[in-house]
C-alpha cells in the first residue's frame, strides 16, 4: 500500500465522528461499541504504520491535496510520531472498551463524536509538519478536552472546564502571535523549512517568536506555573477522558514543544531558552510532587504524580543532548502505560465504590483483589522500583541530566521522587494493609486491559531493550533536525 | 499624513475605546455589544488591509454571531458584574 | 487598585516586548516566500481566482477540515453540555409587527444571499465560513422574531453528520484516484472547467467544498444558537 | 515607529489581557479572551499585508505581483472559527456553572483547589 | 546458563513461584531450593574463583551490567547465602504467606547483586531492589517504620545515584574497573576538583551510611528490624547491612586514592578514612548505649545490630590491612552471630508471643535448644572466646591500636563492655529466673527454626575454634599476608591469640565446672524473686528488676543526652516537609482561576523583561 494511506489516521475518526450523528438510533450501547470497533480499526491502521515506518527506516510523509510540502501541509509520520500514533491508538482503544461499561452520563452519541475527535487531535498533533495545522490540532485536542471536562455536567467539572478554557485561551493566542512573527519574518509555515531558515532570522523576531510558542505549547504541556488547570481536569473529567489526558494529550503537547524547540535550533536564544524550561520542568517536578503529598483524593494525587512525571520529561527533553531525549521519549512510552494503568484502575474503582477519595481505597486488596494488583504494579512503577519500566527511563533522565551539567536539576529531581515514594507506598499500603471488605465481582474485560497494561509495566521493566531501541530511534527523530529537513521532499519556492 | 491614514487611526482609536468601555462596563449586555464593536471595526480595519474575506467573516461571526451567543448566555445568567468589593487579603485575592 | 496597577505595568512590558519584537516584522514590506508561489500559480493549479479560497480550500485543505472540525466539536460540545431531555424555549414576547413582517420576508433572502458567497467563494470575497454564519444568521432572525420558532435540529444534526461526512469522503476520493488526501480530483485530474476561469463552473472541488462547508457551518452555528436559546423546563 | 495596525492589535491583546487578569466576573474574562482572539487575527492579517497592493483576487486584471499575501488571511479565516468556538463552549461552560454555583464571580468558584 | 546467573536469579525466581502457588508445602519447598542454590553454586565455583574472578555480562536496556565473582565478593556472596539459608528455614515455620517469601528472596536477589556487580547501574537496580523488597517486609507490619526505612534509603539510593551520574558525566563510564582507572588518572588531570570529590564522598557516604545504619543515619533501624518477621531480620540485619559496608569498601577502590590525593592525611591517617572511622566509632557507643537501655527484645537486637555493623566501619576506618582484615571478619562474625541472634528471637516471638522483657523469664527449661542457640549467640556477641566474635574484634582492636587511635580503640573497649551489659540481661531475663505463669505451656521452637539456627551456630563455634581459615581467606582476598599464624592462631605484630588453647582451656574448666557442679555440694531450689533490693521494697515506681527498666540508672544518668534524638529530629523535619507542602499547594494551586492566569502574566513578564533587558 502506498503510504498516503497514513493519512487514513486522520481520516477515520473523522470519518466515524461525522457518522455518529446518523447512527444515533442504535442507542446508547450500540454507540459505545461503535466507538470500540473504531478504535479498534485506528489501533490497525497505525500498528501498520508502525510497522510501515520502522521497517523501511524512512518516515511516511503524507502530503495532503498532492502539494509538495512548502506549498501543501503535509504530515510527517517519523520513527516518534509512527510509535506514538499507535500509542494513542491502543490507549484509545482500551478507553472506550472501558466507556463501554463506565459512560452513563448522557448524552452519549456526542461523548462518543468527542472521543474520537480527541484522539484525532492527538494524533493529528504528533504527525503534523505544519506549524499552524499544529495550531489547529491543538485547538481540536483543546476544544475537545475542553467539552469532555464538563462532560459530567457537575459543578466541580464545569469550574475545571472554565479553568482549563481560560488559561487554554490564553496559551493559544500567544502560540499564534508567535506563529505569526515566524511567518512574518520567514513567510512560510513548513516546519521543516522553518528549520532550514531558522538561521536567516532577524534575532529579535526569533527571540520573542520561540519564546512565544514554547510559552503557547508549555501551557498544554503542563509546565509549572502554567500547569494550574491541570489537576482540576484531570480530576473533573470522567475517568476515561482522563486516562487518555495523562495518557496522550499532554504527551502530544509535549512532543510540540520539545519538535518546535529543536527545530528552531538555529536561533540566538535557544540555550536561553533551553535552561529556563530545564528551570521550570523542575520546578514543575518539585511542586508537583509536594501537591500530592497530602491529598485525600486518589485521582487527584495521581494526576499531580502525572504533573511531575510530566515535567521529568519536559526536563529531559530540555537538556538539549541526545541522550535526554532518547530517555524523554523512553519515559513518555512509559508514562503512558503506567498513567494509563493508573488511572484507569482509579477509575473502575471510582465508579465501582462510588467516589475515589482515600478510604474508598482501603481494604481494596480485600475487596477488588485484580484492580488493586493492577494499580500495585502501577505504583511501584511510579515510583521507579527496579524491574518496573519507569526505572530504566528514571536512570537514563538522570544521567543524562547530570551529564549536561544540571546536577542541581537532577538533586531537586531526585529529592522530589522521594515524596513521590512517600505518597505511592501510603497508598499501597491503604490498598493492601487497611481496611477491611467484602469481595466484589471484577469486570472481565477491564481486568484484562488492567493486567494487560501490568504485564507490560513488568514486560518492559524486566526487558527494556526492545522499547528502549523504539525510543532512540524516535528520539533521534526529533533531536536530528538535519535529517528532518532532508526526509521532507521540500520544493524550491520563490526567488 | 493623507485623509486615508487619517481613517485609520480614527478607526483603530474608536475600536481601542470600545475595547475598553467593553471591558469596563459592569452591564454585561453592553459589554458584549461593545465586544461586537470591536470586532465590527476590526472587520473595518481587515477591508483596509485588504483582506475583504476575512472582512466578512470576522463580520459575520466574530460581530454577529459571537455577539449573539453572548447574549443568550447573559441572558441565562446575569445581565450585571456584582460590584466588586476590594477587599485586602492574600495577595493572590487581593 | 494595586492590582490593577500591577496588571497594567506588567501588560506594558508585555506590550513593549511583542513590539520589539513586531519592529522585526515590518509593517506593509513583501516578505512572501510560499505566498508569492501561490499567487503565481493559483490559477492554472487550482483555477480559482481568489487566492485566499484556494489557498483554504485546496493548498491548506487539512487546515480546512480541522477548522471545520473544531466547529463541530464546539456545536457537539455545546450539545453536551447544555443536554436536557426536555429543552424548550422560554421567551414570551412576540416580536413585533416591524420585525415579524420583516423577517418573514427578509430570510429567505438571507439565506439565498449565504448560499450565494459560499457557491462564489472561488471567485468573489468570501466563501463557506462567512455564507454558513449568514445562513445561521437567518436563523438567529427566526428565533428572534418567533417565539416559538425551532429549527428541526435533529434533521440539522443528520445534515451536519452527512456533510462532513462528505467532506472527509471527498478527500477520500481524491485519496483513491490522485493517490493523495484531499487532492483536486476535480481539477487535475478530470481537468474540469479549465476553460472557464473566472466563472462559475470552475476551480476544481473548491465550490464543491464551500458548499459543504457553508452547510455545515450554517447548521452548526444555528444548532449552537438553538442549545443557548433554550432552556431546560423543569419536570 | 511601529504601523498603527500593529499599535491596535498589540492594544486589543493587552486589553483582553487586562480584562482577565483584573475583572472577577466569567463573562467579563471571556469577553477579554474574545478581544484578544481578534487583537491576535488583526496582528496576523496586518502581517501579511504589503503596502500599496490589492486584496488577492486575481480576476479584474490583477496579476500576481499586485496582491497581498493570502496565507494570513487563509490563516486568520480558520482563527476566527475557531475563536468562536471556543467561545461558544466557554459560554455554555459558563452556564452550567451559574446554575451550579449561583454565581460567576472567580472568587467563589473555587470548590476544585490544593 | 552462566552460574552467576543462577546465583543471582533463582531466589527471585523462587520467591516468585512461591508467591504465584501459594500453597502450604508448596512454596516452603520452592523457597528452601531457591534459597540453597546461591549457597550451592558459590561453594561448587570456589576453587574456579580462587583461580581468576569469574565474570559474567548481560545487556539490558542498552545498560551493560557486569558481575564479576572475585575474592571478596564470594566472600561476602557466601556470607549472605549461608545467613539466606538460614532464613529461608525459619521462615518456613514464623511465615505463613507467599508474600514474605516473594520478598524475602527478592531481597536475597538483591543483596548477592550488589555484591557481584561490576558496575554501577547493575549495582544500583539491584541495591533498590534490595531496598524495596525489604521495605515491603516491613511494610506488612507497621506503615510508620517502613516508610521511615524507606525514605532514608530512597534518599541514600539517589544520594548515589547522583554520584553515579557525576562519575558518568565525568568519566564517561559506568563500570568499577575503568572509573577507577579513570579516577587515578584524574589525580594528575585534575577534571575532577576538590569541592566536587568531597561531594562524591559524601554522597557515597550518605548512601552507604543509610545502609549501614550509620550514625546519625541509623534512624530507621530499631523500627525496621523490629517491624518485620523475625526469621527475615536475621537477613536483613546480618546480610542486607552488609550492603553498606560493602558500599564503603567500594569507595575505597574506586577512589581511595583520589581522596588520598585531594584531601591529604590528617595526623598521618587518611583524611577520609578518618571521617569513617570516627563515623563507626560514634555509632559503636550511641547504639551500644541505646540498646542496653531497650526494654523490648527486638529493639535491644536492632540496636546491638547497629552497633555492631559500627565496628565493621571503624575497622574499615583504621586503613590499614589489619583494619580491613579485622573488618572482613567481623562481616562473617556479625552475619553469623547476628543472624543466630535473631533466628532465637524469632523462636521465642513465634513460641510465646511476647517481646518485652517484663513478660518473659525463665525459658531455658522450656526451649533447652534454642537456649543453647542463644549462648552461642551471646558469647559469639559478646567477644568471649573461642566463638567467632572474639577472633574479630580482637583483629579490629589490634588494628586500631597498631593505628595509634586510642580513641577509637577506647570505642570499641567501652562497646564491648556495653555489649556485655545488655546480653547478660538478654541472658538472664529472657532463659532464667522467675516465669510468668502465661508460659507455662511454651513449646520447645520448630524443626525447620531449630535446624537455620544449627546452620548459624556451627560456624560460630568453627570460626572461633579455627580463626585461621578465614583470615586465611581474607589474606588471599587483600593479597597479602595480613593476618599470620595457623587455622589455630592468629598472629599480629603486636600480638598472637591461640583460639585452640584458650578453647581447651575453656572445655577444661568447663568440665571442671560441670563435675563440680554434678558432685559438688547439693544444689538448692529457692524461688527467683526480686530480693535484691538491698533490703527496700519494691514499688512500682522504682522497680529494677532485671526485666523491667534494669538499667534505668544508667537512662537517668545519661538523660542529658538522650533529650536529642536523631530520630525526633527527622520526625519534626518530615512533618514540617509536609507542612510545607500542603502550604504551598494551597497557595499555588488556589482555585482561583484568575491567579492561574496571573501566573501566565507573570511567566510572559519574565519572558518579556528578558527580551527586553
Amino acid at each position: 500500500m502506498n503510504g498516503q494511506y497514513a493519512s487514513l489516521l486522520i481520516a477515520l475518526p473523522l470519518l466515524s465522528a461525522f457518522f455518529v450523528p446518523l447512527i444515533k438510533g442504535l442507542g446508547e450501547r450500540g454507540i459505545k461499541y461503535y466507538l470500540a470497533v473504531i478504535t479498534a480499526l485506528q489501533t490497525g491502521i497505525a500498528a501498520w504504520v508502525f510497522q510501515q515506518v520502522y521497517s523501511t527506516g524512512k518516515p511516511i510523509i503524507v502530503m495532503a491535496g498532492g502539494w509538495k510540502p512548502p506549498v501543501g501541509i503535509n504530515l510527517y509520520i517519523g520513527h516518534f510520531a509512527a510509535l506514538f500514533v499507535l500509542i494513542v491508538a491502543v490507549v484509545s482503544f482500551f478507553t472506550a472498551v472501558f466507556s463501554i461499561w463506565s459512560m452513563k452520563v448522557q448524552p452519549i452519541d456526542k461523548y462518543a463524536m468527542l472521543f474520537l475527535l480527541l484522539m484525532l487531535g492527538a494524533t493529528g498533533m504528533i504527525a503534523t509538519g505544519d506549524i499552524f495545522n499544529l495550531f489547529v490540532f491543538m485547538e481540536i485536542t483543546a476544544i475537545s478536552a475542553y467539552a469532555l471536562t464538563a462532560y459530567n455536567k457537575t459543578g466541580e467539572a464545569a469550574e475545571a472546564s472554565l479553568k482549563y478554557m481560560i488559561l487554554g485561551g490564553i496559551g493559544s493566542s500567544f502560540f499564534l502571535i508567535g506563529v505569526a512573527l515566524i511567518y512574518g519574518s520567514l513567510g512560510t509555515l513548513n516546519m521543516a523549512q522553518i528549520a532550514q531558515l531558522a538561521g536567516n532570522m532577524n534575532p529579535t523576531v526569533a527571540q520573542v517568536g520561540l519564546a512565544l510558542i514554547v510559552f503557547g505549547l508549555a501551557v498544554e504541556a503542563e509546565l509549572f506555573p502554567l500547569n494550574a488547570w491541570a489537576p482540576d481536569a484531570y480530576q473533573a473529567a470522567p475517568h476515561a477522558i482522563t486516562v487518555m489526558f495523562s495518557a496522550f494529550v499532554v504527551k502530544a503537547g509535549l512532543y510540540a514543544t520539545a519538535r518546535l524547540l529543536y527545530l528552531m535550533q538555529a536561533v540566538g536564544s535557544w540555550h536561553d531558552v533551553l535552561k529556563l524550561l530545564v528551570a521550570m520542568a523542575t520546578l514543575t517536578v518539585v511542586v508537583a510532587e509536594f501537591a500530592a503529598l497530602r491529598q485525600k483524593d486518589v485521582k487527584r494525587m495521581i494526576a499531580y504524580s502525572s504533573i511531575s512525571q510530566v515535567g521529568m520529561i519536559a526536563f529531559a527533553l530540555a537538556l538539549g543532548s541526545q541522550a535526554g531525549v532518547d530517555a524523554g521519549v523512553f519515559h513518555m512510552v512509559n508514562h503512558a502505560v503506567v498513567k494509563a494503568l493508573l488511572f484507569l484502575g482509579v477509575g473502575y474503582v471510582g465508579i465501582k465504590l462510588g467516589g475515589t477519595a482515600m478510604e474508598n481505597f482501603q481494604g481494596l486488596g480485600k475487596r477488588m483483589p485484580l484492580t488493586a494488583f493492577a494499580l500495585t504494579i502501577g505504583s511501584l512503577a511510579a515510583v521507579g522500583i527496579p524491574l518496573f519500566n519507569i526505572f530504566w527511563s528514571k536512570v537514563r533522565i538522570l544521567i543524562a541530566g547530570v551529564e549536561a551539567g544540571y546536577t542541581w536539576g537532577v538533586a531537586l529531581i531526585l529529592g522530589a521522587s522521594v515524596v513521590e515514594a512517600v505518597y505511592y507506598l501510603r497508598f499501597i499500603h491503604a490498598m493492601w494493609f487497611a481496611g477491611e471488605g467484602e469481595r466484589m465481582r471484577e469486570g472481565l474485560a477491564i481486568s484484562l486491559i488492567l493486567l494487560l497494561l501490568a504485564a507490560l509495566v513488568i514486560v518492559i521493566g524486566i526487558y527494556p531493550d526492545y522499547i528502549w531501541s523504539l525510543a532512540q530511534k524516535a528520539g533521534s527523530d526529533i533531536f536530528n533536525v538535519g535529517q528532518y529537513i532532508k526526509n521532507v521532499p521540500l520544493m524550491e519556492v520563490g526567488a | 499624513m493623507n485623509c486615508m491614514s487619517c481613517i485609520e487611526y480614527i478607526i483603530v482609536g474608536v475600536m481601542i475605546a470600545s475595547a475598553v468601555l467593553a471591558v469596563e462596563w459592569r452591564d454585561l449586555l453592553a459589554a458584549a455589544v461593545g465586544m461586537a464593536a470591536v470586532s465590527l471595526f476590526a472587520s473595518l480595519l481587515f477591508f483596509m488591509l485588504q483582506a475583504p474575506d476575512v472582512a466578512m467573516t470576522e463580520a459575520a461571526i466574530g460581530a454577529a454571531l459571537s455577539g449573539a451567543v453572548f447574549i443568550f448566555a447573559i441572558k441565562r445568567t446575569q445581565r450585571y458584574e456584582t460590584e466588586e468589593e476590594e477587599k485586602p487579603g492574600w495577595w493572590v485575592r487581593w | 487598585m494595586l492590582k490593577r496597577l500591577l496588571a497594567i505595568t506588567t501588560l506594558i512590558i508585555i506590550g513593549y516586548w511583542l513590539a520589539q519584537g513586531l519592529a522585526g516584522v515590518p509593517f506593509g514590506q513583501d516578505r512572501m516566500l510560499v505566498g508569492k508561489y501561490y499567487l503565481e500559480h493559483v490559477v492554472e493549479q487550482t483555477g480559482a481566482v481568489n487566492a485566499v479560497t484556494a489557498v483554504v480550500v485546496n493548498y491548506r485543505g487539512f487546515d480546512t477540515l480541522g477548522e471545520v472540525t473544531v466547529l463541530f466539536i464546539a456545536s457537539t460540545g455545546v450539545g453536551a453540555l447544555l443536554w436536557s431531555r426536555k429543552k424548550r424555549r422560554t421567551a414570551r414576547t412576540e416580536g413585533s409587527i416591524v420585525l415579524t413582517t420583516g423577517t418573514r420576508l427578509l430570510a429567505p433572502f438571507v439565506m439565498l444571499f449565504g448560499v450565494y458567497i459560499f457557491i462564489h467563494g472561488h471567485l468573489t470575497p468570501g466563501g463557506g465560513f462567512p455564507g454558513g454564519a449568514t445562513i445561521a444568521t437567518a436563523f438567529l432572525l427566526l428565533y428572534m422574531a418567533f417565539v416559538t420558532y425551532e429549527i428541526p435540529h435533529r434533521a440539522f444534526e443528520k445534515i451536519e453528520g452527512a456533510v462532513g461526512m462528505t467532506y472527509v469522503i471527498v478527500g477520500l476520493i481524491g485519496l483513491a484516484i490522485g493517490g493523495y488526501f484531499l487532492y483536486d480530483w476535480i481539477w487535475q485530474t478530470w481537468g474540469w472547467g479549465h476553460d472557464n476561469i473566472g466563472r462559475l463552473f470552475s476551480g476544481g472541488f473548491i465550490p464543491i467544498i464551500y458548499t459543504i462547508i457553508g452547510i455545515k457551518v450554517g447548521t452548526e452555528l444555528s444548532g449552537i444558537i438553538d442549545n443557548m436559546i433554550k432552556e431546560e423546563v423543569s419536570k | 515607529m511601529i504601523s498603527v495596525y500593529y499599535f491596535g492589535a498589540i492594544s486589543l491583546i493587552l486589553i483582553g489581557l487586562y480584562a482577565v487578569l483584573v475583572k472577577k466576573n466569567v463573562l467579563k474574562m471571556l469577553i477579554g479572551l474574545s478581544i484578544m482572539e481578534t487583537g491576535v487575527n488583526l496582528l496576523l492579517v496586518s502581517i501579511g499585508y504589503i503596502s500599496g497592493r490589492s486584496a488577492p483576487i486575481l480576476s479584474e486584471g490583477i496579476g500576481p505581483n499586485q496582491a497581498v499575501d493570502p496565507i494570513p488571511q487563509a490563516l486568520v479565516l480558520t482563527a476566527i472559527v475557531i475563536g468562536v468556538a471556543t467561545t461558544a463552549m466557554a459560554l455554555s461552560v459558563a452556564i452550567i456553572l451559574y446554575g451550579k454555583y449561583g454565581t460567576l464571580n472567580v472568587e467563589e468558584i473555587r470548590r476544585l483547589r490544593g | 546458563m552462566n552460574e552467576i546467573l543462577i546465583i543471582l536469579f533463582t531466589p527471585l525466581l523462587a520467591g516468585v513461584l512461591a508467591w504465584a502457588f501459594d500453597f502450604r508445602g508448596v512454596r516452603e519447598v520452592i523457597g528452601l531450593i531457591g534459597a540453597a542454590v546461591p549457597l550451592a553454586y558459590l561453594v561448587k565455583l570456589y576453587p574456579a574463583v580462587i583461580e581468576k574472578p569469574v565474570d559474567y555480562a548481560l545487556t539490558v536496556g542498552g545498560f551493560t551490567l557486569q558481575f564479576q565473582l572475585g575474592t571478596m565478593s564470594w566472600y561476602f556472596a557466601a556470607v549472605a547465602s549461608l545467613v539466606g539459608l538460614a532464613m529461608a528455614f525459619g521462615l518456613v515455620a514464623t511465615s505463613r504467606s507467599g508474600y514474605d517469601w516473594l520478598f524475602a528472596l527478592m531481597s536475597f536477589t538483591g543483596v548477592l547483586g550488589v555484591f557481584l556487580s561490576q558496575d554501577f547501574i547493575g549495582f544500583f537496580l539491584l541495591w533498590e531492589l534490595m531496598t524495596f523488597a525489604s521495605f515491603m517486609m516491613v511494610l506488612k507490619r507497621n506503615r510508620h517504620e517502613s516508610l521511615k526505612y524507606f525514605v532514608l534509603s530512597v534518599i541514600g539510593a539517589y544520594a548515589m545515584l547522583l554520584a553515579i551520574g557525576i562519575l558518568y558525566a565525568r568519566t564517561g563510564a559506568l563500570d568499577f574497573e575503568t572509573i577507577r582507572q579513570a579516577l587515578i588518572i584524574d589525580v594528575s588531570l585534575g577534571t575532577i576538583g576538590k569541592g566536587e570529590t568531597i561531594l562524591l564522598f559524601t554522597l557515597f557516604l550518605t548512601a552507604f551510611g543509610v545502609k549501614a545504619g550509620a550514625v546519625p543515619l541509623h534512624v530507621w533501624a530499631p523500627g525496621a528490624y523490629s517491624e518485620t518477621d523475625q526469621s527475615y531480620t536475621a537477613f536483613f540485619s546480618g546480610a542486607l547491612s552488609k550492603a553498606g559496608v560493602y558500599g564503603i569498601l567500594l569507595i575505597y577502590m574506586l577512589m581511595g586514592y583520589k581522596l588520598y590525593a585531594e584531601l591529604g592525611t590528617f595526623h598521618g591517617h587518611l583524611t577520609f578514612a578518618y571521617v569513617i572511622a570516627w563515623i563507626g566509632a560514634i555509632t559503636v557507643v550511641v547504639a551500644s548505649f541505646l540498646a542496653v537501655l531497650q526494654e523490648d527484645i527486638r529493639k535491644l537486637f536492632a540496636y546491638s545490630s547497629v552497633g555492631q555493623v559500627g565496628y565493621i566501619l571503624l575497622a574499615f576506618g583504621v586503613g590499614s590491612p589489619l583494619g580491613f582484615a579485622g573488618g572482613l571478619f567481623h562481616v562473617l562474625s556479625h552475619a553469623i552471630f547476628k543472624g543466630l541472634f535473631w533466628l532465637v528471637t524469632a523462636a521465642i516471638i513465634l513460641q510465646t508471643g511476647r517481646t518485652r522483657f517484663r513478660d518473659m523469664g525463665g525459658l531455658a527449661e522450656k526451649m533447652p535448644f534454642t537456649f543453647a542457640m542463644g549462648l552461642i549467640a551471646v558469647l559469639s556477641l559478646a567477644g568471649i572466646p573461642p566463638m567467632a566474635g572474639f577472633a574479630s574484634k580482637w583483629l579490629i582492636y589490634e588494628a586500631a591500636i597498631q593505628a595509634h587511635m586510642p580513641l577509637v580503640a577506647g570505642a570499641i573497649f567501652l562497646g564491648s563492655g556495653l555489649a556485655f551489659a545488655y546480653v547478660v540481661r538478654f541472658l538472664y531475663g529472657v532463659w532464667f529466673g522467675q516465669r510468668p505463669s502465661e508460659l507455662e505451656d511454651v513449646k520447645e521452637a520448630p524443626l525447620p527454626l531449630l535446624l537455620a539456627m544449627t546452620i548459624l551456630a556451627i560456624p560460630n563455634l568453627v570460626f572461633g575454634v579455627a580463626p585461621g581459615v578465614v583470615t586465611g581467606y581474607i589474606n588471599r582476598i587483600l593479597m597479602g599476608d595480613v593476618v599470620g599464624g595457623d587455622y589455630y592462631r592468629l598472629v599480629t605484630q603486636t600480638g598472637t591469640y591461640n583460639a585452640l588453647l584458650v578453647s581447651t582451656a575453656l572445655v577444661i574448666g568447663l568440665a571442671i565446672a560441670g563435675l563440680v557442679y554434678l558432685y559438688g555440694a547439693k544444689a538448692r531450689r529457692v524461688p527467683v524473686t526480686d530480693t535484691y533490693q538491698s533490703g527496700n521494697p519494691v514499688t512500682e515506681e522504682f522497680n529494677l528488676s532485671i526485666r523491667r527498666n534494669f538499667y534505668r540508672p544508667l537512662a537517668e544518668a545519661l538523660e542529658f543526652w538522650l533529650r536529642y534524638s536523631w530520630d525526633r529530629f527527622y520526625e519534626r523535619l518530615a512533618k514540617l516537609s509536609e507542612d510545607f507542602a500542603d502550604a504551598l499547594r494551597q497557595a499555588f494551586y488556589n482555585g482561583n482561576v484568575q491567579s492561574y492566569s496571573w501566573y501566565l502574566a507573570i511567566v510572559l513578564l519574565i519572558l518579556a523583561l528578558w527580551g527586553v533587558l
